[in-house]
């Protein structure tokens, strides 16, 4: 049981546990974070698996890296969207969620 | 030395015309006029070098590759002559009928348009070379006519122009599907006189009649055959030059057109007979030929009746080719001529009394005769050559196809023609008597002019034709004329004299 | 195990004492400001031993420069934090309970 | 690999299970945030324990920090302006129990398949360290992330520019105007900054040998700017100034990229002797830029305060 | 001009032109548009010219080879999707100019204060390079980010239009990061299994493990939510539906052709050792499903522009029965022209549909008589593309359909040959209901007239659609000479 094992097992975990949560999740700040907790998820299990040699391999490292970026940019413009479509239709779901209120 | 130039002017003047006229704006009408009759003219000028070289045993032909294996193909025989010769003629006919006729009717270069784009793909199907490049300008006269059905822009109008979609479209998938299957089965084949499809009717059987039946219905669309007529008395809501150009000149010529390429130029007759799919298509053109006789006798607007009698007229040619043997071929080819020259007669005759007296109905047609003499005297050739009176054109086929049927001994076929002949009598002589012999019971629905006749520019093309039509039946047998022609083609595909 | 690691020792497990009590503190108290109080007072002065602890240990000078840094900073940090939280509280028992949940 | 390690590592990926499960399936979005918050931090001490230290800044910086203020910042403006109470609890109905099987046996496939990798797997890392002595830097993940795959940091300061133009078009509406922060706040901003400007500094200049780089830093130097943006509320409008600045990292990357390629290298193709020189200005380009995309990411409004369009 | 040289111009040219339009702002944004549009579409022609005289050629970013560098991969494939993107971005930009100068563009956005107009500008350039990346990547990674600039910038772009386009963009978003993460786990598993994330590389070392099998899974379903096939597809119609008239243009053409040609990429070409048919088969099943739902919703449609949103679904459906017959000769020539033909004929109809909301004022379809006396050019290029997309005779989306008919029946595939000609019918039904009304007497006598530009740009866009007719035997020489199948 080395720690890239116990990581990865824990990213999978954290992934399966964001895509659950993006599925049923309904409002939409929760999708939001669902979907950085399952993104966090991936990039663990990247690290974990970049953590199996002993000089770690750095190309994961830099995917994750990007990755991370990217991960805030799209939040940033979700949470934008999302203020937006509240301000504008008063409520925080999606047009297809909102009437099986 | 295949000379590529003349087919390709033929098919492109028309294009160019139409796109032309379509950037004139609707007042320009000289220039517009001029455009319309010099593209007619020229183009007679070119079918008659075509005619005139042809004879002379030179070749006319164009390729252009499309995809590895499959290519547009152009060219020239004697068939494509005969079509494209009657096509010609009669549009340059209907084109001054239509200037006329659209005074100062509104959209007058959208129509004009349309209309030499229709006889672009009109020639397109006569020069086709092969089962691809007939599709596909098949397929173009769907959508340049549509616009034309439609014209009038009214709901009634529009209606007319969903049932023409519907059959045209639905005609055309069918048709896409069965000339894929066919490329796929037989690779890229050309037209040949005798067909070229025998050295697959070993293994594939079955599919070749199941071919056959989807091209007969994709074809049988334009050619007005029972199941898939509808649309042709729908589209009389169209205005008279469009319904001549549908019924005599362009549309249903086309279908017509496009069966015989496929019984002879790509199955072949006696291979079509072998595979046993000639009897029922006899049954169905026979159906036709009573169906729309029947539907014609009730009907009481002039131009619907006209419509049903076409339905009916058509199928005469799909009788001929459906009995074998060389009489009947050359009775369905003349036909095709005649058919033509009698039912633009017709409908250029009812476009007047409409446009002159506002006449639409037959019961509204009580002494007309009297009121427009010429354009009676038109409408009766007309009507007497469609019964099949000598010496006017409708005799000779009728003639033909009798022997050819006698020589065929398919007995029943002549007991078709005799009642189809009664049963024109029928609808045609009450109106004639209604005509000539009747005092004029009402007054007319809307007279616009008080004149002698229908103007002159209505007048003149009507009377041409009229004349054509008993010229065709009169010299039949001079060199050019139709029955000489027919009977060149018909021993082409036969391989011995008539 | 020389005399410098067993006073660096005590002094950590002091420190962890002093953690452990604010986190009892923590759950104990009744109120925002109490809680607070507990938080602020009682990890401070557990993050100093610790610090104080660890500073023994340090190889060179830079690491004990940079452990030394570490506590002012941290004071400095979690005494805004809880001027602002009790501040914020504040605000919000003075606009009345029934005013939505204000985190400013 | 003493016992004691194991624990911990146990425990903290215990943890960040419990901390991810507990999140997506508590009613109040308040509690859900901070627990998004504490989650990221959790999660930059697993990226120490993974020997990945760079990965560990940027998280604690941008994953937990930035965003964290994001999300809090975006939660104050939903409860000011509405229904945040929709959040109702996850209640298992049948879709959501199906949906649930279906991702646990992802789960179980995707376990499944991480055991079973071969344990000899030597990845990329040789050919790094072959190619490290050519890349001009040191640290080996700053050195893939601006020479090896330097295309893919390109694009990636695109999505920083995008992100930003989306905002802007957004235009979400000004700021309310903040009661004046009490004098605390002046004094931890006047405290804080100048040491925040000076470890951005090192951070950039680190990453050569170090853990650290562009992004660790412009993460740091966005703290600071936000932290400004809370104690006295400017307002980072769609001026001339400001598109300059954030167009200005992306632009020298693509222009120093061109430059090479038109010098008859290839497109991005640092030559070995000037690598090093090449690499630090491109992630101080980058660095400011990227700084102040976060900066206008939270502050986020096209229009000035009076509701003027400035661009 | 050597090969790499027009490659590195279809690549920086359209980023180059999109940190100029941001940094210039309003004053010269749609001047840099202009200009990085015709400098692009030439680069990405010219590409295409290289390539068919040169054939494939692959480049190393930053000169370090595959599995460590970046490595660009330019084949026939890649260079008709360039070419494409390439003539029909120029068009948009073109028609873009007019649209925004016309007063329709400014009343949006004052009525929905989205940010300020010239902001399409950067964006679409972004999205435009993005795609140019995307087509030209080798790199799984390199294709992830490309994705995310795809993605991003569209979102921004719809977002332009405000009110119900912010629902879209939002929905859009989160489904395009769920599609996007998914296909990360697949690219870290194959990363996993073979320690390389070059395409050529993983062609080369695949085998059929379990990993293998789920990452391609994972992968594959991330990109059928990018690129809305049938069952993934509703968040397309809202989304290009509500968008402004070049925009959703510029996403029904293009962007939608990214998702596929990524899945061609991948089942066609690096995981083809792997044994596909079921794949292949169930990929098509899904795009007859979506030609013949596609149909139905746009016949029910009552605006003109979710009518068309709703025809893209179809269309998308119509490229991915590619999978199933892929097997035989000539369809992807085949599907190649289907999908240039409909991006040109799509763009096409959403302009038309942006003059006519600019004389109008609504797209109700209902009440849209006489469109065609009010505006002939612009009834002429929405009959053209409606023929090319339906797929009658003179039209390039005829001469695709063809080749994929031909090649189902020369497979003896009946299903999909029946398909394929139902799905023409039925989209023959949606257009031509509309473009019945062009001939009716027009109700109200509007004064306003669209900008030459826009109705003029659509028309010839139209009129590419029907000469890709023409374009069938360069294109299949072009991917015969790139290598491609």
């Amino acid at each position: 049981m080395t720690p890239p094992i116990i990581y990865a097992s824990a990213g999978a975990a954290v992934l399966c546990l964001g895509l659950f949560g993006f599925l049923a999740a309904r409002h939409v700040l929760r999708r939001i974070l669902a979907l950085n907790v399952m993104g966090s998820g991936v990039f663990m299990m990247l690290v974990a698996l970049a953590a199996r040699t002993d000089p770690p391999d750095p190309i994961p490292h830099a995917l994750v890296l990007t990755g991370i970026v990217v991960a805030v940019c799209v939040t940033a413009l979700a949470l934008a969207l999302l203020t937006r479509m509240c301000r504008d239709e008063g409520s925080a779901l999606l047009p297809e969620d909102r009437d099986i209120e | 030395m295949t000379d590529p130039w003349i087919p390709l002017v033929a098919v492109g003047l028309p294009f160019l015309t139409g796109i032309v006229i379509f950037m004139l704006d609707d007042r320009q009408v000289a220039l517009r006029s001029l455009l319309n009759l010099f593209g007619a003219f020229a183009k007679l000028v070119l079918v008659g070098v075509m005619l005139w070289g042809v004879v002379n045993g030179r070749d006319y032909g164009v390729r252009l590759a499309i995809a590895p294996g499959l290519d547009v193909a152009l060219h020239v025989d004697a068939l494509a002559l005969l079509f494209i010769t009657l096509s010609a003629v009669l549009w340059a006919l209907t084109t001054v009928y239509a200037i006329g006729y659209l005074e100062n009717a509104a959209h007058r270069s959208r129509f004009f348009g349309f209309f030499s784009l229709s006889i672009f793909a009109t020639t397109g199907i006569a020069l086709a070379g092969n089962l691809f490049t007939l599709f596909v300008f098949y397929e173009i006269l769907t959508l340049v006519t549509y616009p034309l059905v439609v014209h009038r822009g009214t709901q009634k109008a529009l209606a007319a122009g969903r049932v023409y979609l519907c059959y045209t479209l639905a005609g055309g998938a069918v048709l896409l599907l069965a000339v894929a299957w066919l490329h796929a089965l037989a690779g890229p084949r050309d037209f040949v006189a005798g067909g070229y499809l025998r050295e697959f009717g070993t293994d594939h059987q079955f599919t070749l009649i199941l071919l056959f039946g989807f091209l007969i219905a994709g074809f049988g669309v334009k050619a007005a055959l029972f199941p898939l007529h509808g649309w042709l008395p729908v589209a009389m809501v169209a205005p008279a030059p469009v319904s001549a150009l549908l019924h005599a000149v362009a549309v249903v010529k086309a279908g017509a057109f496009a069966i015989i390429r496929v019984v002879y130029d790509v199955f072949g007759v006696e291979f079509a007979q072998s595979l046993g799919v000639l009897g029922p298509l006899a049954l169905l053109a026979a159906f036709t030929i009573l169906y729309g006789s029947f539907r014609a006798l009730t009907e009481d607007e002039l131009k619907k009746r006209l419509a049903y009698s076409t339905v009916s007229q058509v199928s005469y040619i799909i009788l001929g080719v459906a009995v074998l043997g060389p009489l009947s071929t050359i009775g369905a080819l003349v036909h095709l001529v005649n058919q033509g020259l009698l039912k633009i007669t017709l409908f250029l005759t009812a476009g007047n009394l409409a446009e002159t007296l506002g006449v639409h109905h037959v019961h509204e047609m009580d002494g007309v005769g009297r009121r427009m003499p010429l354009t009676m005297t038109a409408f009766t050739v007309g009507a007497l050559g469609m019964i099949g009176v000598p010496p006017i054109a409708g005799f000779v086929t009728k003639f033909y196809l009798g022997s050819g049927a006698a020589q065929a001994g398919q007995w029943w076929v002549i007991v078709v023609l005799v009642a189809s002949s009664l049963l024109n009598a029928c609808y045609f002589l009450p109106i004639l008597y209604r005509a000539w012999f009747q005092p004029q019971s009402a007054p007319w629905p809307n007279e616009k002019r008080e004149g002698f006749d229908a103007k002159a520019v209505l007048l003149v093309p009507v009377l041409f034709s009229a004349a054509l039509a008993v010229g065709a039946g009169i010299f039949a047998n001079a060199p050019f004329g139709p029955l000489e022609w027919a009977k060149l083609i018909s021993s082409r595909e036969f391989g011995y004299g008539p | 195990m020389g005399p410098s690691e067993w006073l660096s020792m005590v002094m950590v497990s002091v420190g962890v004492f002093f953690f452990i009590a604010g986190s009892v503190g923590l759950i104990r108290l009744p109120d925002v400001l109490t809680r607070l109080h507990a938080l602020t007072k009682a990890d401070n002065v557990g993050l100093g031993f610790i610090v104080l602890g660890l500073s023994l240990q340090a190889g060179s000078l830079l690491e004990l420069m940079k452990l030394l840094l570490l506590w002012p900073l941290a004071l400095l940090a979690s005494s805004c934090a809880c001027y602002l939280v009790a501040e914020a509280t504040l605000l919000q028992s003075r606009r009345g309970p029934g005013a939505r949940r204000h985190v400013r | 690999m003493s016992g004691d390690t194991l624990v911990l590592d146990l425990v903290l990926a215990g943890l960040l299970v419990f901390l991810a499960w507990r999140l997506l399936t508590l009613s109040d979005l308040f509690k859900a945030t901070v627990l998004f918050i504490v989650f990221g931090v959790l999660l930059s001490l697993a990226w120490v324990r993974l020997n990945a230290p760079d990965v560990a800044l940027a998280e604690a910086a941008i994953g937990a920090g930035v965003t964290g203020a994001l999300v809090l910042d975006a939660l104050r403006r939903l409860d000011a302006r509405g229904p945040a109470d929709e959040a109702q609890p996850l209640r298992l109905n049948l879709p959501r129990l199906v949906g649930a099987l279906l991702v646990m046996g992802l789960g179980a496939f995707l376990l499944w398949s991480v055991l079973s990798l071969p344990p000899g797997w030597r990845g990329l890392s040789s050919e790094t360290a072959a190619a490290m002595p050519r890349s001009g830097v040191v640290n080996p993940v700053t050195a893939s992330l601006l020479n090896f795959r330097g295309y893919d940091t390109l694009l990636e300061i695109a999505v920083l520019m995008l992100a930003v133009l989306g905002v802007w078009t957004l235009n979400a509406e000004p700021m309310p105007p903040a009661e004046p922060a009490g004098p605390i706040l002046d004094v931890l901003v006047k405290a804080l900054l100048p040491p925040m400007v000076v470890v951005a500094g090192y951070l950039l200049w680190a990453g050569g040998h170090a853990p650290g780089g562009a992004f660790q830093g412009a993460a740091v130097l966005a703290a600071g700017g936000i932290l400004l943006h809370l104690a006295r509320p400017f307002n980072v409008a769609n001026r001339g100034v400001v598109r300059l600045v954030i167009g200005f990292g992306f632009a020298v990357f693509l222009l120093v990229g061109l430059t090479l390629a038109t010098l008859g290298g290839r497109f991005l193709e640092l030559p070995e002797r000037h690598a090093g020189i090449l690499i630090l200005m491109i992630e101080t380009a980058a660095m400011i830029s990227i700084a102040l995309t976060f900066v206008v990411l939270f502050v986020g409004n096209a229009r000035d305060n009076a509701g003027r369009d400035t661009s | 001009m050597t090969q790499e040289s027009w490659m590195e111009g279809t690549l920086a040219a359209p980023l180059l032109g999109a940190v100029l339009a941001l940094i210039a702002g309003r004053s010269a944004a749609s001047a840099i548009g202009i200009l990085t549009a015709l400098v692009g579409s030439a680069a990405s022609i010219g590409l295409a010219f290289a390539v068919s005289r040169g054939g494939s050629f692959r480049y190393a970013v930053g000169g370090w080879g595959a599995p460590l560098g970046i490595d660009l991969r330019v084949d026939a494939l890649a260079a008709v999707m360039l070419a494409m993107t390439g003539v029909v971005g120029l068009c948009i930009s073109v028609y873009a100019v007019g649209y925004f100068r016309g007063k329709e563009a400014e009343a949006a956005s004052s009525r929905t204060n989205t940010g300020p107009a010239w902001l399409f500008w950067p964006m679409w350039l972004m999205l435009w390079g993005g795609m140019n990346a995307l087509y030209l990547s080798g790199d799984l990674f390199n294709i992830y980010v490309a994705l995310e600039v795809v993605g991003i910038s569209g979102i921004g772009l719809i977002a332009l239009a405000g009110g119900s386009a912010i629902a879209a963009a939002l929905r859009y978003l989160l489904l395009g990061l769920a599609g996007s993460l998914l296909y990360i786990v697949g690219v870290e598993l194959l990363y996993a299994g073979y320690a390389t994330l070059d395409l050529e590389q993983l062609r080369q070392r695949i085998d059929a493990q379990p990993s293998t099998w789920l990452a391609a899974a994972l992968m594959t379903a991330g990109l059928l939510a990018k690129s809305a096939l049938f069952p993934l597809h509703f968040w397309l119609p809202p989304a290009h539906g509500h968008a402004l008239a070049p925009v959703s243009a510029a996403l029904s053409a293009l962007v939608v052709k990214t998702g596929f040609y990524l899945l061609v990429r991948l089942w066609l070409d690096v995981f083809a050792a792997l044994g596909t048919e079921h794949v292949t088969t169930f990929l098509g099943a899904l795009g007859a499903a979506a030609v013949l739902w596609g149909g139905v919703q746009a016949l029910q449609q009552e605006r003109l522009k979710m009518m068309v949103a709703y025809s893209t679904v179809a269309q998308i459906g119509y490229l991915f029965m590619l999978f199933p017959l892929a097997s035989m000769s000539g369809s992807l020539t085949g599907a190649l022209l289907l999908a240039v033909s409909h991006a040109m004929s799509k763009a096409a109809l959403f302009m038309c549909a942006g003059s006519v909301l600019a004389v109008y004022g609504h797209d109700r379809i209902q009440s849209l008589q006489g469109f065609g006396a009010l505006m002939p050019m612009t009834a002429a290029a929405f009959a053209l593309s409606s023929i090319s997309l339906i797929g009658l005779p003179p039209s390039g989306g005829f001469a695709g359909k063809w080749m994929l008919l031909s090649a189902a029946l020369a497979g003896g595939a009946w299903w999909w040959a029946a398909i394929i000609v139902l799905g023409g019918l039925l989209t023959a039904a949606y257009l031509l209901r509309v473009l019945a009304f062009a001939f009716l007497e027009p109700v109200v006598a509007s004064s306003t007239r669209a900008p030459r530009a826009m109705e003029l740009t659509s028309l010839i866009l139209a009129g590419m659609a029907i000469a890709m007719n023409f374009a069938l035997l360069p294109l299949h020489d072009l991917l015969h000479a790139g290598g491609a199948r």
